[in-house]
């Protein structure tokens, strides 16, 4: 309890943002309609690909030498920016399905 | 003081109905009918009963007022008689009513203003008109008004051409759209167009026309170009109708003659044109008032009197105006004639 | 420098909000992706200048990686077909949850005895949900891809599910207590992850599956939120928090479309028709079709054919079908429709209804204009009309209806029927239409139906 | 091949068209129209001209199928011969033909199924006469259909009680409501409920029907105490209605007499009535097949062939339903009745 | 403890926030106002627990005022009468500002060599922006209460504004890096503030006070905030921000539908009529109503009565009016018709039309009916008629429509018109009802003004 | 320039509480109907009544003899509380219009 009531004190605004970014996220996603759901979960796909940040931090850290790490946070690097790249560029092919002149 | 209702030679519908009667002997009148030769059905419906019916001779004998709706050649000693005597068409019988003695006044001869609609039996008579009509045509068009896909095949919709969208033709084209059938119309005041799409008609345009809107809701005659040019395009509209109706009517003119003999040629056998402004010369060439004539194949219908058909509700929509137009002119159980008031300076004609 | 970082980060995280808000409207929804992807590269730009105590090194890497990365997933996203689009993501999905494994690991190998627990931690967690969504996503794909149909559940296994949750997060705080990352509960810890997320999806298929993979998105989203957590990176973290929270959402929102829980989706691990879908006791099923979904299929069709018939003249529905007709004709979709001879209970029963609503004459195909029609339509909407669509007429000899010409609604792309439930037509028989595969029913009195289309057409609008 | 089309004396309408005789040639068949004494208008926008008529005569001698609508004593060297002979009806017709050398066929025979709609004479026929039936009391009754409220008054909407809601009852139920009319309507099958409302009407209940879907569409005899209850509920509604539509028939045997004396009595004067079952002896206790008698105020318009009184439409689907009959029995330029198809196997009569 | 304060603040937050969520829709909104005031209670419990490094002291004085206060405001709310709402409103918002301020001056009475710069700050924020709101409340107050009716520029009002501005933060900041709160530029600084909200609010009048009460609204707020910045108080701090930045949207909002910018109402100082709101060339005004007022006046009023005229007809909106009616019928609202007998261009026009639609003939009233009907009637919809509603039939003898019969709409106690602009009738003249203070009016073609009334309709119900 | 980015870095969370609450009043406030308008700035009102919290703070701090605090930190008391109590009554009272008894 004692522990709890600490880890909220301390990480008090972490926790203002997380629930917050629920909320918002709520907000947000309940007003797309049921038809963008394939596109809105494509997209949201992609910004997962911020994983890729990680990836990048990682390999700056890292020793020039330190192979194992260098060629794993590429490894990260390469996985997280296929999903980025790879999620935009879909993300937009769906929604030009979309797209139609309108006068 | 007592109303005398005087019958019509040529018309079945009577003024007056039990409604009216009875408020007008609230008003202190009492109302005679002449007796008819021999009663029919709506005439009891009207009036609930033969109490009213009285001689002729007692009618022009005893009346303070006499109401009709034509004129007739009848002495009396009435001192008003309140008819539909059509001065304009009619200019010998309005001579005729100037040397008797009495005051005349002429229901049609009442301003179209909004006030005096209640008054005014043309309207009143035309709207009647415009949905017989269609009725009529419909009756006698050897296929369906409305569109039919069946398992016997599918049939087109017929088309309805209306000619001279005032009250008759627009509830011409109201008529002939309930019943399905396509409708255009046509007229030379330009305000009509948005009446006639506010009933769900298509309008057709002829440019040039001359509207004066200071003529009071009445027609003017029109240039021989235009003329010329509506010909031109009415030739077109009427080789695809298969109904036409035609309402147009110019105060104290003969009526125009819209549809020529190429046009009725044009048409398609089994055709019908309804002419309302038969009384007037009629719109087309070969109208004949009051008969039905077939001539290349179409069936044209003179008629102006198409109320008549209806004469129940005719009556009573007849009454009713002519109520509305007593009420203004009966002060305490007497006739007072104010002849500031528009309405009753245009009635009275001598 | 660490300020403009901090703001690019800010930025960064805003624009994921304000693309998925603009996810709304078709109309915005492209302008929200290129937002989003903005977004996404001032991230990017953010984490490459990031002061960082040892940084600075390794850009050759980063730069290779970045290109061998593009190279691969820009093709791939350009060349697949449309209707493969769904796997795609949930194979990107399953690279983006590798990515966060791949992290956690050089973290967790990385960890010395000065490291808090609660860094640890996170680190297991990056880890153990990306594995799981990766090979979860890529299990999905390949069912997807219907390179794997099988759906099998062993017996047990809600049991052996907690099981292996209770291990995974055992090994985990096993992990973040000790001082040393590698060893044996690093690697068990992984290899039950990566079966795990074989195992939770594997049971599950048709139409369950966006489901899952709506899941598997906010899982990833998760991951990638743990991963920032132990760079105490904020776009990464709000970023992922943000999937994670509005995936989990969608999810949500997408179980109950299909009138179910998501426990029922996970957990009972099987296929069962949800309530909505009918089946004809035989193992024809009857799909279903959303509001939304019926009403932009429309809006974004170049023609739609209405095949009225009795139901549409029970329900009184003339006008407002007309009214919908309005709608589509102001987005330039043109609307006609087919009467059939017979539709109705009268001869012209169509006629008259329509008539009334005031739709034109030119609009109506009789049967022939309308079969050749049918051919180039993109939606045929059949309201309240059952015999005179049913294509036993054509080739079932033994039907009572047979010889009698139909209207060939299975020759437009889309095909949706409005009744109001499994009733059948004037004849009494079945309707193999509505089994068909294009064919999508949407349920409910057609008046009602059509007004729900109105609506959805005007928020659209 | 050839085919002759025979008049039929009382019927006015021909069972054929110029597009089935083009489809007819199709099919390698000629196509022979009896003569008429006088050529009317609608004759020939039906045929495109007189190309088609011969003698009688020639007909009776020449053509290998016979085609009319009524039946008529002759002499023949046709092989098959194609009518509405009401074998019910008239089951002295059926005699006769089964002492001719020839394969008789009854259109009206045909069962009413989905597939077999293409051919139902009774149907399009029916169809036309409720349209024209709502027409002809719409033209007779001495007031509007629809409501009016005017500024000579107010006019309630007419009534209509549609009796029998089959076919011609549910297409007058809805012509009537397309011109404004109130409606009720009132049938024994219990399934025609929902029928009238999809088309705006009211449907009467009365409790009690028997209704059997064994009979393929047709009504049967009700119980003595059913038929008081109608009495009871008709009573109600005929009194407040101003146009009554009857069509109430059963299948070989007299029409039902539905509409009682007292309930005539009831009504308004003016008021109509259209009894479309006048000829298999009328749903009222005047009526009078083909003709108009006015009881008690009432006008009652006895027509069982009103179809006729739209000649054109109501000949094109007669002969669009005869030519989907008989492509169904022509294989390659010659006649082969397939016994084992209901439709064919239930028209031949003999 | 503190823990529990933290998320008794928290919960308060939310609360808050989900309370204004659910003023979405006026069947939720009740509900949400009880949950704002829930978190606002837990959040007054929080800041009673809170352990403070001198706490704990003086709970008499708190008591005591607590006690005070509610009795002096639960009386007047209950009191009020509903048409003198929005000035107690305005009142109310004074008063929290006015409690900002006293906050404020107390802080700065305390402040010493040790204060930072940035709670000197922001405890000036609060007495500021606190006391601009007080003034400004109190004489909007006084304004819609009618106890001040004069509107006044001084020449140069802007340029004032700016110095105005300009001055009262040099003092703010002069205070601020001062160590001694207590000296003339606070006292100054005060009175300037004081000055300024009167001086702020004092030229603007009439139809522009709900955007200032708005604006007010979320200044009280945003001190609200600046006060919880002073203690780190996050309740204070997140509520007070979600109060500024959501009364600041509301009051673009309100701009928005008067078709003005904020600017304009604010800065040009006087009334000036919006492309809205016509007036006559006289002084007389045509009044607008907005969509969902139209919509919700009649969804919750007891009966409509529809006045359709020749525009109804023009706009071919007769359908439109049925579905409209029907939506308000399934709510239990009566709608009726009253056909005068001259409406439209033919007899028996508006029968037409509404027959066509399927109005059942019972609906139509004609005009003694109505005439008599319109005495009990909550809202009357005038769809484009116009001659026949004409008062001056009546009373004015001048009138070339004198003595003819009309619908007395002003006897119902709404009054709706809906007409696409100044638009004469078939007379020609004016109609003073459009500019009586019963009338409201709804512009733009009465098909699709119908459309927008069912569209709000649908969302309400 | 340099002290901006200082006060970014330091107040970070802060900020990003800040603009996430502005999202969502945004989110909140535009779906609430023009016609709840009124009850809403009312119900916004009661809620900047949360000024009352800061009252309390600042008399619990105050020494018992230090009256000008005491008497002040009253006053914000009395004046926030007014503010809560009719503001919520009222709104509850507006809100009370629109209620009806629906089936
Ligand atoms: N035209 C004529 O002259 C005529 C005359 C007599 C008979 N018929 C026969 O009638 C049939 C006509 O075919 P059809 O396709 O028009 O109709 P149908 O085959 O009778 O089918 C009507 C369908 O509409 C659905 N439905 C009923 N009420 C509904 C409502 N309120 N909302 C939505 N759906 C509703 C019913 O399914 P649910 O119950 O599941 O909703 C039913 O499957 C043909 O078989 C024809 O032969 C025609
Ligand atoms: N019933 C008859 O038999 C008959 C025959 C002839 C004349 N009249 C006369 O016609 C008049 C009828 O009166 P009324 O009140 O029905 O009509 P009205 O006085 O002519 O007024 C119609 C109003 O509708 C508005 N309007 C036009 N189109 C519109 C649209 N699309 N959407 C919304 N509003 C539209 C016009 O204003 P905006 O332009 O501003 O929109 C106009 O003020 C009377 O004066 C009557 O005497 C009647
Ligand atoms: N109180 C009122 O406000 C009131 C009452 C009744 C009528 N009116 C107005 O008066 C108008 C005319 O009434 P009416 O129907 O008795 O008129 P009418 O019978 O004199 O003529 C019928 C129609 O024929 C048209 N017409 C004349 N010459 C034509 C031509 N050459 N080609 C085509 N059309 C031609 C006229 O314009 C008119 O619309 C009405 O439409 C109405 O607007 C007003
Ligand atoms: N192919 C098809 O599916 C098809 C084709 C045509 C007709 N039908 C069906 O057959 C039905 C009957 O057709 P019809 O119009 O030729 O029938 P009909 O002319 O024999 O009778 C007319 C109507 O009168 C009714 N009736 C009989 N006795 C009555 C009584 N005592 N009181 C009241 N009503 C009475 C009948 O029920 C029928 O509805 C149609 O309604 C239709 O549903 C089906």
């Amino acid at each position: 309890m004692e522990q709890i009531g600490q880890f909220v004190n301390s990480n008090l605004l972490e926790i203002y943002i997380l629930l917050m970014a629920i909320f918002l996220g709520f907000e947000l996603i309940s007003r797309v309609p049921t038809v963008l759901h394939t596109p809105l979960m494509s997209g949201t796909n992609a910004i997962s690909g911020v994983v890729t940040l990680g990836g990048i931090i990682l390999i700056r850290s890292a020793a020039a030498d330190n192979y194992v790490q260098l060629v794993l946070g590429s490894l990260a690097i390469i996985l997280g920016v296929i999903n980025i790249v790879g999620g935009y560029a879909v993300t937009d092919r769906m929604l030009k399905m979309f797209k139609k002149e309108k006068k | 003081m007592k109303l005398g209702v005087l019958r019509t030679t040529d018309r079945e519908i009577l003024p007056m109905s039990k409604k009216v009667i009875g408020k007008l002997a609230g008003l202190g009148f009492e109302v005679l009918i002449e007796r008819p030769e021999e009663v029919v059905q709506w005439e009891l419906t009207l009036f609930g009963g033969t109490d009213y019916y009285v001689d002729k001779a007692t009618i022009l004998e005893q009346s303070d007022v006499l109401l009709s709706i034509g004129y007739q050649d009848v002495q009396t000693k009435a001192k008003y008689w309140l008819g539909e005597f059509q001065p304009f068409n009619f200019p010998e019988v309005e001579e005729k009513l100037k040397s008797l003695d009495l005051v005349a006044m002429s229901m049609d001869m009442i301003p179209r203003i909004s006030r005096a609609q209640s008054m005014d039996v043309l309207s009143s008579m035309a709207s009647i008109a415009g949905y017989k009509a269609v009725l009529e045509a419909a009756n006698q068009l050897p296929q369906y008004f409305p569109m039919m896909i069946t398992a016997a095949g599918s049939i087109r919709p017929a088309k309805v051409l209306v000619v001279g969208a005032g009250v008759a033709g627009l509830q011409a084209v109201a008529t002939a759209k309930r019943l399905g059938a396509i409708i255009e119309a046509f007229d030379t005041r330009t305000a009509v167009k948005e009446e006639v799409e506010s009933l769900g008609g298509k309008f057709v345009e002829v440019e040039g026309a001359r509207d004066e809107s200071s003529s009071g809701g009445y027609a003017v005659e029109q240039t021989e170009e235009y003329k010329q040019k509506q010909q031109e395009v009415l030739a077109k509209r009427a080789g695809d109708a298969d109904v036409i109706i035609t309402t147009a009517q110019l105060r104290g003119r003969p009526a125009p003659k819209i549809i020529s003999q190429a046009i009725i040629e044009s048409m398609k056998p089994g055709s019908v044109i309804v002419d309302l402004a038969a009384s007037t010369g009629g719109n087309t060439v070969f109208t004949e008032n009051n008969a039905t004539v077939v001539k290349h194949g179409v069936t044209i219908i003179g008629n102006s009197n198409l109320s008549d058909t209806m004469p129940l509700t005719a009556s009573e929509l007849y009454a009713n105006n002519v109520f509305n137009y007593l009420e203004l002119i009966i002060k305490e159980q007497d006739i007072v004639l104010n002849m500031e008031d528009e309405i009753i300076k245009s009635a009275t004609i001598s | 420098m660490e300020s403009l970082v901090s703001i690019l980060y800010m930025i960064a995280v805003f624009a994921f909000a304000y693309g998925i808000r603009m996810m709304r409207s078709p109309k915005t929804a492209k302008q929200g992706n290129v937002i989003s992807l903005i977004g996404m590269l001032l991230g990017l730009l953010g984490s490459l200048i990031q002061p960082l105590p040892l940084g600075d090194n390794n850009y050759l890497w980063i730069v290779m990686s970045m290109f061998i990365g593009s190279a691969i997933g820009l093709p791939l996203a350009q060349k697949v077909k449309m209707t493969a689009m769904p796997q795609l993501v949930a194979m990107f999905n399953g690279l983006g949850g590798a990515s966060a494994t791949v992290i956690g690991i050089v973290e967790l190998l990385n960890i010395n005895a000065q490291t808090p627990f609660s860094s640890k931690f996170i680190s297991v967690l990056a880890l153990l949900i990306g594995a799981i969504s990766f090979t979860g996503s890529i299990l999905a794909y390949l069912k997807l891809e219907g390179k794997l149909r099988k759906q099998w559940v062993v017996p047990g296994h809600n049991a052996l599910n907690l099981l292996l949750l209770v291990i995974m997060f055992g090994l985990g705080i096993l992990i973040a207590t000790g001082t040393n990352g590698i060893g044996w509960p690093l690697w068990v810890m992984l290899a039950l992850s990566l079966f795990y997320g074989v195992f939770f999806v594997f049971p599950i298929g048709g139409a369950d599956m966006p489901v899952v993979i709506s899941l598997l998105n906010s899982l990833t989203g998760l991951s990638a939120a743990a991963a920032g957590g132990i760079y105490g990176n904020k776009a990464m973290l709000i970023g992922g928090i943000l999937v994670g929270a509005s995936g989990t959402i969608l999810t949500l929102m997408m179980c109950q479309a299909m009138n179910r829980s998501l426990w029922n989706v996970i957990l009972a691990g099987k296929f069962t028709a949800g309530s909505g879908a009918s089946s004809n006791g035989t193992d024809q099923v009857m799909k279903e079709i959303t509001k939304p979904d019926a009403a932009i299929l429309m809006q974004y069709s170049k023609n739609v054919l209405v095949i009225p018939g009795y139901g549409l003249a029970v329900s009184q529905a003339q006008k407002i079908v007309k009214e919908m007709d309005d709608l589509l004709g102001g987005v330039d979709v043109s609307v006609k429709y087919a009467i059939h001879p017979v539709a109705g209970r009268m001869p012209g029963h169509m006629n008259v209804l329509l008539a009334e609503a005031d739709v034109p004459y030119e609009k109506l195909l009789d049967l022939d204009d309308a079969n050749a029609a049918l051919k180039n339509t993109d939606v045929v909407l059949i309201i309240g009309a059952n015999d005179v669509v049913n294509p036993s007429a054509n080739d079932d000899p033994g039907s009572p209806i047979y010889g009698m010409p139909i209207l060939n609604a299975l020759d437009a792309k889309h095909v949706i029927v409005m009744k109001r439930g499994r009733g059948a037509g004037y004849s009494g028989i079945e309707n193999p239409l509505f089994y068909h595969d294009k064919t999508k029913l949407y349920f409910g009195d057609a008046k009602a139906s059509l007004n729900e289309i109105i609506a959805e057409l005007k928020e659209n609008l």
